[in-house]
């Protein structure tokens, strides 16, 4: 089972990395860019068939260490 | 399949004659790496053996993973600097990391606490496409290294060259402390002793290109490419400790870091040094991939990976010791007496070989070589008169001389909490006090590749020359050096010819100064598309300040001080920076060096310093006197005035690059004593100027230091963050 | 005065406190593990800098969930000293013993240099010796060191006047210039310049040597 | 219009944060984790309304800029 998890910077806040980007962007030519902002994506090998139990854990594990909840969101998606 | 993997078929056919048949695929991969440019130094090795390695203070030379030298009271100092050009290249920040990562195992393999990092470094031309993100990817991948593992990046050098744009320099340097009764080797000495493998899990970094590509070999090509190598520095701090508490146990017979050709190098030297032979059981190797094959785990060259020679009955607490700091650890194999390297996998034999033939018998080359064309002599007098204080000001501003705080401000300098010197402060010499004492040690990497280039063989001597002035200038007592001969293709006669000159130029200015060289490494075929590098010998000096109350460096000034220069001044422009930077005239026949005037010159700066008779020196060297005025004067931030010469033109006066000065700074009270000595020792000391409010001024014209600092801060950062 | 300096793997600061320490108390610290699940009975506990687990997902991450943490949580709320340099802040942080978060700097590149910083409180035990007239000179040395919190948690963190130290020349993007904040209850710092590196033993101008006295001042 | 951009490590490239917490967790007592990649996500706001041609400008910006092909592979998605 694998196990997807995003982890973003909430919307409210600022993202140095993704203005950096952005200006980088800018500079080399793709001015449609209009923002950018920069997140993690952690994959996780599991073990075990139980989608729903391993949704679970993986939340807690975003909630005890994988995400910051004072700036980050999260979400799980769980794939075999 | 022998041509992918590098030998020659002489090679190949010596290599099946010493076998008595032909090799598997695992002993040629074996073979042919133990046989690269890169681990036998065949086009090398007959002309290092010119540099003198042996001094009163030097307790390990060449041969071992780095040099040694005695820093008194039990002390020893431990270093080496290394290439890593090619991966740099291909992927600037892992290139760089690792390079540090590399060199900063080959010191504490020797038992030493690695205590500063230095680097070289040398880019194509500011305005090439790749040079910018080439410099932010390397200087952040050597501070990202670096400064995670907590050691200092405390000096180093950074040069823009054309010649260098489709082939960076990067060479790190690393230095460390160790009692001097307290140095690890690699001789596996004893037979049945527990080989223990340690450190990060083996993968498929960096596994030989040419051989991977062959299509004998595998069907699976794009999955086998070779893979870039990523550099771990929270393993690399692990390790660090974790080796320095095993070796605190009395534990270890030899020990050796995997460099190049990782498993197969590092075994095959062990063995080889201690005579003795090798059993490993492949199966026991740390994986981090599944399905790795013999071939590629003896190849693999995964970072951050230590082999061990244990003594009888510690295995079990050596274990515990990585255990604790989550190092992956296994016992691998043992000593034996065959003298053979007998590899197993899955219970197969799956290579054989006899160890001393691979090192003993590995080719040799005395490849010819051309002396390069001798460069004309440039006359000063077809030189136009010029505004001097602004050629000084475009001078501070050219690429290799403007400041290069945008880099250093990346490298944490003052971990470990000994940095005296590092690259903001005015010294020569970066200083990194040895902890807890009232002395330091002095370091510094030299190299002046448009002398090289010109003249190998003088420019050979210069570095060297360099190198010694700026452990002086700092207040140590040259040492020993390190290199790294960095160079194009050998088989070229007119390359080998740079290569050769060069070292002996080196040797002969080491052999003068008493300043040998105890480690080193050779760069070879950096070119591209058949364009070779300017040659670049970057040599690494150390030296040993031994009491810390004497004067150092050229951070301080007092108005009213006297500026008095030591040596003579002919006013010599050939390959100057001014040549280049301001006529735009390049390839005349550098400075010449006068090694024993640089030894006396040198000496009488030692008493003078010994005798707190200055408050500042400076070695003078790229853009000349005026050039290490405004040095002075930007670190002090007080303002100089240099006065112009009766006999020669401005621009030779002040910006001649005559070998074996330094510009020192008294106050008028110590001025007769200096002159005394002076005199007592034949040494050329003559007035130049004075320290004065806030102008930089040479004759009479002159600006204001605040706007020669604003401009010379200036271009890098314009440069990174247009 | 006892201390303690926790070293995580991947500390790389630990021995600079333990001379800082050892220079002012004339006492040499304990150095805890961090994996060592009691905490000796000290006054101070001294999160040093460096980059504990690699600074891998995020600085200080790793390290708060370790075992000692749990102690060093104990340790302040029952109001011993806990301060926090550099990757030690990050942890704090990260843990919850100080508020906010330190991102990366909005140069996104590490940066290394002396920085001036004003106290802003001297009434703290971190503090005390310090005067507020004229800024104090001590090194910065961090890639993450910008200093983030929502709005309501900034003003709430000046109301009550939990900023310690400021920079005069924000060198990494710090909301309100923040360089150091204590807790609610004056026992907890965090600080992202280097007070062990200015101890006047390296040319610098010692202004560090006042913070390690501060702490001193209160249980001599 | 959006593009999500996944950068990822290619798989035999070592990584060295995936490995820390692969440990992290494990201390944690998530031991059904075998092992943790860490990869990137970049989210571009985007002028325009055509998918096929942002796919590819995104895919240029990749190559150039947002994912390092030495050693990372990138997935681009638009949405609106
Ligand atoms: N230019 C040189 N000058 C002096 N010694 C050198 C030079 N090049 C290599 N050596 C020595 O040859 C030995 C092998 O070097 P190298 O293969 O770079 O070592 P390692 O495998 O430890 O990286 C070392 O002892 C090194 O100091
Ligand atoms: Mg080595």
């Amino acid at each position: 089972m694998k196990a997807i998890v995003h982890v973003r910077l909430k919307p409210d806040v600022l993202d140095p990395q993704g203005q950096a980007i952005t200006g980088a962007l800018h500079a080399l030519g793709f001015t449609e860019v209009i923002g950018a902002r920069q997140g993690k994506i952690i994959e996780l090998d599991l073990d075990g068939t139980d989608h729903n139990l391993a949704k679970e854990r993986v939340e807690t594990m975003c909630g005890q260490l994988l995400a910051n909840t004072v700036i980050e969101q999260f979400t799980v998606t769980i794939e075999d | 399949m022998v041509a992918d993997h590098g030998l020659s078929p002489a090679e190949y056919a010596k290599l099946c004659e010493q076998l008595g048949r032909e090799p598997n695929l695992n002993e040629l991969g074996i073979c042919s790496v133990m046989w690269s440019e890169h681990c036998s130094y065949k086009s090398s090795r007959i002309h290092l053996s010119k540099f003198p390695t042996t001094g009163p203070r030097v307790i390990c030379g060449p041969g071992e993973n780095a040099g040694v030298i005695d820093i008194d009271d039990g002390d020893a100092a431990i270093f080496k600097m290394e290439s890593h050009n090619h991966p740099s290249f291909i992927e600037p920040y892992q290139g760089a990391a690792t390079g540090v990562g590399g060199i900063m195992r080959d010191v504490f393999t020797m038992g030493a606490r690695p205590v500063a990092l230095l680097n070289a470094l040398r880019f194509g031309a500011p305005e090439h496409e790749k040079t910018r993100s080439l410099v932010s990817g390397v200087v952040a991948g050597i501070g990202g290294y670096g400064n995670c593992v907590g050691v200092p990046t405390v000096g180093g050098e950074m040069n823009f060259d054309p010649g260098y744009n489709g082939n960076i320099l990067v060479n790190a340097m690393c230095v460390g402390i160790a009692k001097a009764d307290q140095i690890f080797y690699s001789a596996a000495k004893g037979v049945g002793n527990s080989i223990l493998y340690v450190g990060a899990r083996t993968g498929r970094d960096g596994i030989h290109g040419a051989t991977m590509a062959s299509a004998e070999f595998s069907d699976d090509q794009e999955a086998k490419r070779p893979t870039v190598q990523v550099g771990d520095p929270f393993t690399e701090k692990r390790l660090i400790e974790a080796c320095l508490e095993l070796m605190a146990t009395g534990n270890i017979i030899a020990i050796q870091d995997m460099g190049a050709a990782g498993l197969t190098s590092s075994s095959i030297e062990m063995a080889d040094k201690g005579g003795v032979g090798i059993e490993i059981d492949l199966d026991k190797v740390p994986l981090r991939e599944a399905n790795m094959t013999p071939y590629e785990m003896m190849l693999s060259e995964s970072q951050e990976r230590m082999l061990i020679v244990l003594k009888p009955g510690t295995e079990t607490s050596s274990r515990q010791i990585f255990t604790k700091w989550e190092l992956d650890v296994a016992v691998i194999g043992q000593t034996t007496d065959t003298g053979r390297l007998v590899l197993s996998h899955k219970d197969e034999v799956v290579c054989d070989l006899p160890i001393a033939p691979l090192s003993d018998l590995a080719p040799q080359y005395d490849r010819p070589w051309r002396e390069t064309e001798p460069a004309p002599v440039l006359d000063m007098s077809t030189l136009p008169l010029r505004d001097p204080i602004d050629a000084l000001a475009r001078l501070m501003c050219a690429p290799d001389m403007a400041s290069k705080r945008w880099v250093w401000e990346q490298y944490d300098r003052h971990v470990m909490g000994d940095t005296l010197a590092a690259s903001a402060s005015g010294s020569d010499a970066a200083i990194v006090r040895i902890h807890g004492s009232n002395k330091a040690l002095a370091m510094t990497s030299d190299c002046t590749p448009r002398y090289v280039k010109a003249n190998p063989y003088v420019g050979g001597k210069q570095a060297v020359a360099e190198s010694w002035r700026n452990l002086i200038a700092s207040g140590a007592e040259p040492i020993a050096i390190t290199n790294c001969l960095n160079f194009g293709n050998p088989e070229r006669p007119e390359i080998m010819g740079q290569f050769v000159r060069a070292v002996e130029g080196m040797a002969e200015a080491c052999t003068a100064l008493d300043y040998p060289v105890v480690s080193g490494n050779v760069s070879l075929y950096n070119e591209t598309n058949g364009a070779a590098i300017p040659p670049t010998p970057t040599v690494g000096g150390v030296g040993l300040i031994r009491d810390l109350s004497l004067p150092t460096g050229f951070g301080t000034a007092v108005e009213g001080d006297l500026l008095y220069l030591v040596g003579h001044t002919s006013g010599w422009l050939g390959s100057s920076l001014y040549a280049r930077e301001i006529e735009g005239i390049t390839g005349h026949e550098p400075p010449p060096v006068d090694l024993e005037l640089e030894h006396n010159n040198g000496k009488f700066v030692q008493s003078a310093i010994g005798a707190s008779l200055v408050r500042a020196v400076h070695d003078v060297s790229d853009g000349g006197l005026a050039a290490a005025a405004a040095d002075m004067a930007m670190a002090s931030g007080k303002g100089m005035a240099l006065e112009g010469s009766d006999i020669l033109p401005a621009h030779a006066w002040y910006f001649g690059e005559d070998q074996g000065r330094y510009l020192l700074m008294v106050s008028a009270n110590n001025l007769t004593r200096l002159q005394d000595m002076a005199r007592n020792d034949d040494i050329s000391l003559s007035y130049v100027g004075e320290v004065i409010g806030d102008d930089i001024a040479l004759g009479s014209s002159r600006m204001k230091l605040s706007e020669l600092r604003k401009q010379w801060e200036q271009w890098l950062p314009a440069l990174m963050e247009n | 005065m006892r201390a303690a300096v926790i070293v995580f793997p991947g500390s790389n600061c630990d021995r600079d406190a333990a001379s800082a320490l050892a220079q002012v108390t004339g006492q040499a610290p304990l150095m805890v593990w961090h994996q060592s699940n009691e905490l000796p009975a000290v006054d101070l506990v001294v999160l040093p800098g460096g980059f504990a687990y690699g600074d891998y997902l995020r600085p200080g991450a790793m390290a708060a969930r370790s075992v000692i943490m749990r102690e060093v949580c104990k340790h302040a709320e029952a109001g011993g000293l806990v301060a926090g340099i550099c990757n030690g802040f990050q942890v704090l942080s990260e843990v919850g013993l100080l508020p906010g978060v330190l991102m990366r700097n909005a140069g996104l590149k590490f940066v290394c240099k002396p920085v001036a910083l004003q106290v802003e409180r001297i009434d703290t035990p971190f503090t005390s010796q310090y005067s507020q007239k004229s800024p104090i000179t001590i090194p910065v040395a961090h890639h993450d060191g910008n200093f983030y919190a929502s709005q309501d948690e900034l003003t709430r963190l000046e109301d009550q006047g939990q900023v310690v130290f400021r920079y005069v020349d924000n060198p990494n993007g710090s909301a309100n210039n923040i360089a150091g904040i204590v807790n609610q209850a004056n026992n907890v710092l965090g600080m992202m310049p280097h007070p062990e590196r200015a101890m006047g033993t390296t040319g610098d101008g010692g202004d560090g040597v006042l913070f390690f006295k501060s702490l001193l001042g209160g249980f001599r």
